[in-house]
């Protein structure tokens, strides 16, 4: 980016030849690639962890004598708004020397900014929106997203619920782009598979209180109650539930698969809580087990959170791109247009041709002993320990 | 709708309801003393709440695990520094700006809010992420067919109502009270009176934010779960329900506070159409309350001469 | 002198009650062209009360005024003011922050194009007004005090007591009024700058053809100087009225304000 | 003569001055270059104050009103000028105009008339959402803004009661209350798009798209943004001359003696409901236009834009400028809309550091960074 003057710059390039003689013979170039996530506001916790995430990807492989560049990472807040993630979006794609991006938490921020990715021609993966439109609502073929949709997520389930015979559910979700994308594919599916739903409950995401609806909620006595949202307000409603008494089954999306989601709850309410997230299981994976030992020995103050492994794995298919075919634009997403069963901590990445990964594999957790643990794991899939009203 | 379900809403309306008044009289004795707005107050009681639960894990640690004394070092220290804390703000500044445009001190305290807010999320540990509350009280619960009541909640609803009082009477019976109330009436009469001014000020401003710091265990207590977060919201609608019932009267909050607890409730509970719409329905009828009393419900007296 | 004998106002059982108490109390009253009424009476016996209903910004609870002819019961304060009554206040009610022209031309109000259009896009018709009325406003200022005309653009917060008085005056009388309702104007100053003022009002009321005034007044001294007929107020009831010889020596207003039985 | 001569000099060396800032100010990046430069400026204007230079400089530029205008429509230009390829400073230029914009449509209501508004990004938002709307109908996108403008104004008559019938504090509530419900409205309601938003169209103005590249010769391509720029700067100036004529003017006497005193207004013919309609209304056409163009230049809005703490950052600039100033908004507004960005470097404590320098501010300065003056109907006549 040409801020300065001409002048200015034709300066700086005359000492750099005095001092190119310098020079070390084993000095990389610096190649720039980007983060933007929510870093402050009511999700920052999840933005904070992807971003670290990003970060310990690039150090890992400055770390790596064989990489060709020197990586430098440019992040930035998009407060998850819209109008500031189309700024920093806008700052990010203009700025010539940043080859690569991983970008997005929030879906209306990445609705917001993928045309101007398109635009500038910067290919990026999103590593933590989870609605559809992001890759299919376009053409563009700069935008690729290592995670999966809310539509893979909700499809298992649905299924899954209705396999362990629940028949009826009453569905709170925020009225975030998030919740109310999750309360339509949720509803739908399973709707096809023969569950029934009481009622339907939008929240604004920053409420406290919801014994008002619990309580209409209590009366209408579910199976299973479904969240859709994120973890601050799921630790509210499953702690509000007990209040009052509410033994039914609760289910959640990937928003509150989290670590701090049991520490909210506590170890006793959160004991049972059903949740599905995108991508094999992380520690399963061979690099998995790396990633997390990695990022404990990197010593951040914030965890990785849910989607941290996502960032993880897109920054790292940016970086092994770079390195593929050099720091171009053009020839980085054309690189990324081709990938297809690529190897990552979340599983193997395959993108269609909406840059939509695929074979985003999804996993059932469910929480035992305070821990998050696979569905198939668990002593519940063995019938030892039993879900809520089983 | 049978007679358990509405009392199950009666009751969660009031435990609302009371936690609303409390930051209601905060905003309400604020506004008496000095004809300010101070809107850190949510933040304030967030704050206080971090305080008492940092109690909570302190003594935890030494050992102490008696859950009557946990809960008495819980509301001592956490009413205590958000008293002090309430002080200095006062003192630094809201008395500063006493001669600037009163929209100042209003910007001057939601950037306060702001500096709180985000130093718990950025230092306290993990502090962007929520953290559970531990419950202190029993949990004992009495089932009636649709209804439930809850021990802890009986005794949260009688130590807010108990508080209430409390500043009542504090506010009307006691010396302390005469000079808050003299000071609000008139400043200059109050000080050639001989009432230290500023300290009247200061003791109320560490009255009403101890009064929001024990509105924040309550809070903590009740729903078992605290965030960074969770005085934005509660400021917002605690500054609306001091207004609607009528600044300057802790009547008023009080009546304030309990009718958005039940705005809301009925919001969710009983509106024709699809509940998320409860926050419009409970502001727009806030808005039309305040067009038909433009003073609030309990008005404010005005003592304007022409 | 026919014309000096035609009503000005007239108040017919005026009265104006604040929850129970009755502030006036069927107040009869009658003022006639260039005619100076002084209205006495303790604290709190209704003669403010009496200027806030006749100005508008009090309903009147029960009887009527009638202004030049009209009724203008429970008109709003605008519109007594377009019909020619102007005033000051107890408490001086200058807008501190705006200049001395500023001020003076809030009370010139009526004779302002206040059209949005004229405002927005006529400048230089607006220009032309407004050197107009600075050079009408500076006039009448010099009465006062000369010096006072010169700092038009300073903000009335940096003047002395006396020159906003001064400037709350000649707000009310720029808008050439029929009436001007003097609401204690010696309230804070010193007996010779009452004498300076009320020479200066005596002075601009030649010049406003059949300017009548209402001064309410504790300084007996400037009273008995300057006006032609004095009312007295007790409880928001008329005690006495007549020239302020015969009311000063009146038994009843003595006893009501030694409140002596 | 010589006096003249020395103002006008002083004018045109401050605004180069002002224009190399500026440039200065936007082009870094380095963090610690930016404190620099802020402690810079801060250093300078506390010398200024210090030496008396600040008064001087003051009155020559009062003289030399004209000039002035000219000189510093001159040094946006430079600026604009200088960034003319560059996509993300000519975004943020825009954004501070159309932040002034809306700005200065507070002001007309709480900086001059005392009609406090708390909702003012509900009112930029309905702006916004009529672009969107309308964006893809056959009405020519200039009547679109203007539209924007005239809904915003529409909306706000619902308001219209309530903020008549009440003052200070409640009247803030009204607002405040307003604006939460607006922006869980069109969250809960799909027909806006709901939560995820609505993609807008960009502006067109007889055939020329402003969302391409200008393409001068084939190695120079200015940004696209530099179309909306200009369009804002011109929004900017009519906004600034409406505000101006309307402050020197009957009007916006009126206006200052509706907000300083009821009663007295009143008694001297004053209507004061009138003046708080005319003040209310256009001041919230003003945001309305202000958020058409923005929601054109974005090309995206959802409703998280519109959020109550986004009507703050509106009042902040207005008091930080100082109320009813002017030259005091647009300085805020590039401040509170600067800042934040500049301090991405240092990520999740901007918000904490920003705060904070916001109490600062108004701790030392509480009547704004550029105090409003008195009321100069001809400027440079005093009678």
């Amino acid at each position: 980016m040409k801020f300065l003057s001409k002048s200015a710059v034709s300066a700086i390039a005359f000492s750099m030849a005095l001092t190119a003689g310098a020079h070390f013979a084993d000095a990389k170039d610096k190649v720039k690639v980007a983060f933007i996530g929510p870093l402050t506001g009511g999700v920052s916790a999840v933005g904070v962890g992807g971003r670290n995430s990003a970060e310990l990807a690039v150090q890992l492989r400055n770390a790596d004598p064989n990489a060709k560049y020197e990586y430098e990472l440019v992040a930035m807040d998009s407060e998850c708004k819209p109008n500031v993630g189309v700024q920093v979006a806008t700052k990010i794609a203009a700025d010539r020397s940043i080859i690569g991006l991983v970008g997005h938490y929030c879906s209306a921020v990445a609705m917001g900014a993928v045309d101007i990715y398109h635009k500038f021609n910067l290919p990026m993966s999103v590593w933590g929106a989870v609605l559809p439109d992001v890759t299919y609502g376009n053409d563009y073929k700069e935008i690729h997203r290592v995670n999966g949709t809310m539509i893979n997520q909700n499809d298992v389930a649905a299924k899954f619920m209705t396999e362990q015979g629940y028949k009826t559910w009453v569905i709170i979700h925020d009225t975030t782009d998030y919740g109310k994308g999750h309360d339509k594919y949720f509803s739908e599916y399973l709707t096809q598979n023969g569950g029934e739903i009481l009622a339907d409950f939008g929240v604004p995401a920053d409420q406290q209180d919801f014994t008002a609806e619990l309580t209409k909620a209590k009366q209408l006595n579910p199976d299973v109650i479904y969240f859709g949202g994120l973890t601050p307000l799921g630790v509210r409603i499953r702690a509000q539930m007990e209040k009052l008494g509410i033994t039914a089954q609760f289910q959640g999306v990937s928003g509150i698969k989290s670590d701090s989601f049991i520490d909210g709850v506590g170890a006793d309410l959160s004991e049972g809580v059903v949740s599905f997230l995108e991508g094999a299981p992380v520690d399963k994976l061979p690099g998995g087990q790396y990633f997390t030992e990695k990022y404990k020995a990197a010593g951040f103050a914030e965890s990785e959170e849910a989607y941290g492994p996502f960032a993880f794995a897109a920054m790292n298919l940016i970086l092994d791109g770079i390195e593929e075919v050099g720091p171009n634009r053009k020839k980085l997403t054309k690189y990324l247009g081709d990938i297809h069963g690529y190897e990552s901590i979340v599983g193997e990445i395959s993108f269609d041709d909406h840059g939509q990964n695929t074979v985003a594999a999804i996993t059932k957790y469910v929480v035992q002993d305070g821990k998050w643990v696979v569905w198939e794991d668990s002593e519940y899939a063995t019938g030892k320990r039993k879900l809520a009203g089983k | 709708m049978d007679v358990g379900l509405l009392g199950q809403f009666v009751v969660n309306g009031m435990m609302l309801g009371m936690m609303y008044a409390l930051v209601a009289v905060g905003f309400t004795l604020f506004f008496g003393v000095l004809d300010v707005i101070k809107f850190s107050h949510g933040d304030v009681l967030m704050v206080g709440t971090f305080a008492g639960f940092s109690t909570y894990l302190g003594m935890t640690a030494i050992g102490i695990d008696n859950a009557f004394i946990q809960l008495v070092g819980v509301l001592v220290i956490a009413v205590g520094s958000m008293a002090i804390l309430g002080a200095i703000i006062a003192r630094y500044l809201v008395l500063p700006l006493k001669s600037a445009p009163p929209l100042n001190t209003l910007l001057v305290t939601l950037m306060l809010g702001t500096v709180l807010r985000e130093a718990i999320r950025l230092f306290y540990p993990d502090g962007s992420n929520p953290k559970h509350f531990p419950s202190l009280l029993p949990t004992e619960s009495w089932s009636l067919g649709s209804f439930t009541l809850r021990a802890d909640s009986v005794i949260l609803l009688i130590g807010g109502l108990l508080v209430i009082i409390g500043v009542n009477v504090l506010i009307n019976r006691t010396r302390l009270g005469l000079a808050i109330r003299a000071v609000a009436q008139d400043e200059e009469t109050a000080k050639c009176m001989g009432i230290n001014f500023k300290m009247i000020v200061l003791l109320t401003f560490a009255l009403g934010s101890g009064v929001a710091a024990f509105a924040g265990v309550m809070n903590g207590l009740y729903y078992n779960e605290i965030n960074f977060g969770m005085g934005l919201l509660l400021g917002v609608i605690g500054f609306s329900a001091a207004i609607v019932g009528g600044l300057g009267n802790i009547y008023g909050a009080i009546l304030g506070g309990f009718l958005f607890a039940g705005l809301q409730t009925l919001g969710a509970v009983a509106l024709p159409f699809a509940s998320a719409y409860k926050d419009v329905f409970a502001f727009a009828v806030v808005i039309a309350i305040i067009a038909w009393r433009p003073t609030g419900l309990i008005a404010e007296k005005t003592s304007e001469r022409v | 002198m026919a014309q000096q004998q035609e009503t000005v106002l007239a108040f017919r059982e005026l009265t104006r009650r604040f929850g129970g108490v009755v502030a006036l109390n069927k107040f009869d009253m009658e003022l006639t062209n260039g005619q100076i009424l002084g209205l006495i009476g303790p604290n709190g016996s209704g003669k403010t009360t009496s200027f806030n209903v006749l100005t508008g910004i009090y309903e009147a609870n029960g009887g009527s005024i009638e202004f030049l002819g009209q009724d203008i019961t429970s008109w709003p304060a605008q519109k007594v003011y377009e019909a020619g009554v102007a005033r000051t206040f107890q408490r001086s009610r200058l807008c501190l922050e705006l200049s001395i022209f500023d001020n003076i031309m809030i009370g010139n109000h009526k004779r302002l194009d206040q059209g949005l259009l004229f405002n927005i896009f006529k400048r230089k018709a607006l220009r032309e007004q407004i050197r107009e009325n600075h050079e009408e406003a500076r006039k009448l200022l010099k009465i006062f005090d000369p010096a006072l005309a010169d700092k038009m653009f300073d903000p009335v917060g940096s003047l002395r007591m006396i020159d906003r008085r001064r400037i709350e005056i000649c707000r009310a009388l720029i808008s050439h009024p029929r009436l001007l309702l003097l609401d204690e104007p010696s309230a804070g100053m010193t007996h010779e700058e009452t004498r300076e003022l009320m020479d200066d009002i005596l002075e601009v009321r030649e010049m406003i053809d059949g300017l009548s005034i209402i001064l309410v007044e504790h300084e007996m001294g400037m009273i008995e100087r300057v006006t032609d007929k004095c009312i007295v107020l007790n409880f928001g009831q008329k005690i006495c009225e007549g020239a302020y010889r015969d009311v000063a020596s009146d038994k009843l207003v003595q006893e009501a304000y030694l409140g002596g039985e | 003569m010589t006096q003249s001569f020395k103002d006008k000099a002083v004018i045109v060396l401050l605004a180069a001055a002002a224009a190399a800032f500026t440039i200065t100010f936007i082009a870094i990046e380095e963090q610690a270059e930016i404190f620099a430069l802020i402690l810079f400026a801060a250093a300078l204007v506390f010398a200024g104050a210090k030496f008396g230079f600040t008064r001087s400089i003051a009155q020559s530029l009062s003289r030399n009103e004209r000039l002035m205008n000219v000189a510093v429509i001159a040094a946006t230009l430079v600026v604009i000028f200088w960034f003319r390829e560059d996509h993300f400073p000519l975004l943020m230029i825009a954004t501070v105009m159309l932040y002034v914009i809306a700005c200065c449509g507070l002001n007309m209501q709480f900086g001059y008339t005392g009609v406090v508004n708390f909702a003012g990004a509900a009112f930029f938002g309905v702006g916004c959402y009529t672009a969107a709307v309308l964006g893809d109908t056959s009405i020519p996108l200039l009547l679109v803004i203007i539209l924007g403008g005239v809904i915003a104004a529409i909306v706000g008559s619902v308001l219209i009661i309530p903020v008549l019938r009440t003052r200070g504090h409640y009247a803030a509530v009204v607002t405040i209350a307003f604006g939460l419900l607006f922006r869980t409205f069109l969250e809960v309601n799909d027909t806006l798009g709901g939560p995820q938003g609505l993609g807008v169209s960009g502006m067109n103005l007889f055939g020329w798209d402003f969302n391409n590249n200008i393409e001068i010769t084939e190695n120079i391509e200015l940004s696209f943004y530099l179309n909306y720029v200009i369009l804002a700067l011109v929004m900017v100036i009519l906004t600034f001359v409406l505000m101006r004529r309307i402050e020197r003017s009957w009007i916006g006497l009126n206006f200052d003696a509706v907000r300083l005193d009821e009663t007295a207004a009143a008694c001297f013919g004053i209507n004061i409901k009138r003046w708080k309609i005319v003040a209310f209304t256009l001041g919230n056409f003003l945001a309305g236009t202000a958020g058409a163009l923005y929601a054109m230049m974005l090309g995206f809005i959802a409703p998280s834009n519109f959020a109550f703490s986004d009507s703050l950052i509106l009042v902040s600039i207005v008091l930080l400028g100082g109320m009813g100033s002017l030259w005091g908004t647009i300085l805020a507004a590039g401040l509170v809309v600067l800042l934040p960005e500049k301090l991405q470097v240092i990520q999740e404590y901007r918000f904490l550091i920003y705060a904070v320098v916001m109490i600062l501010i108004l701790l030392f300065r509480p009547q704004g960074i550029l105090p409003r003056g008195l009321r100069a109907y001809i400027p440079g006549w005093r009678g």
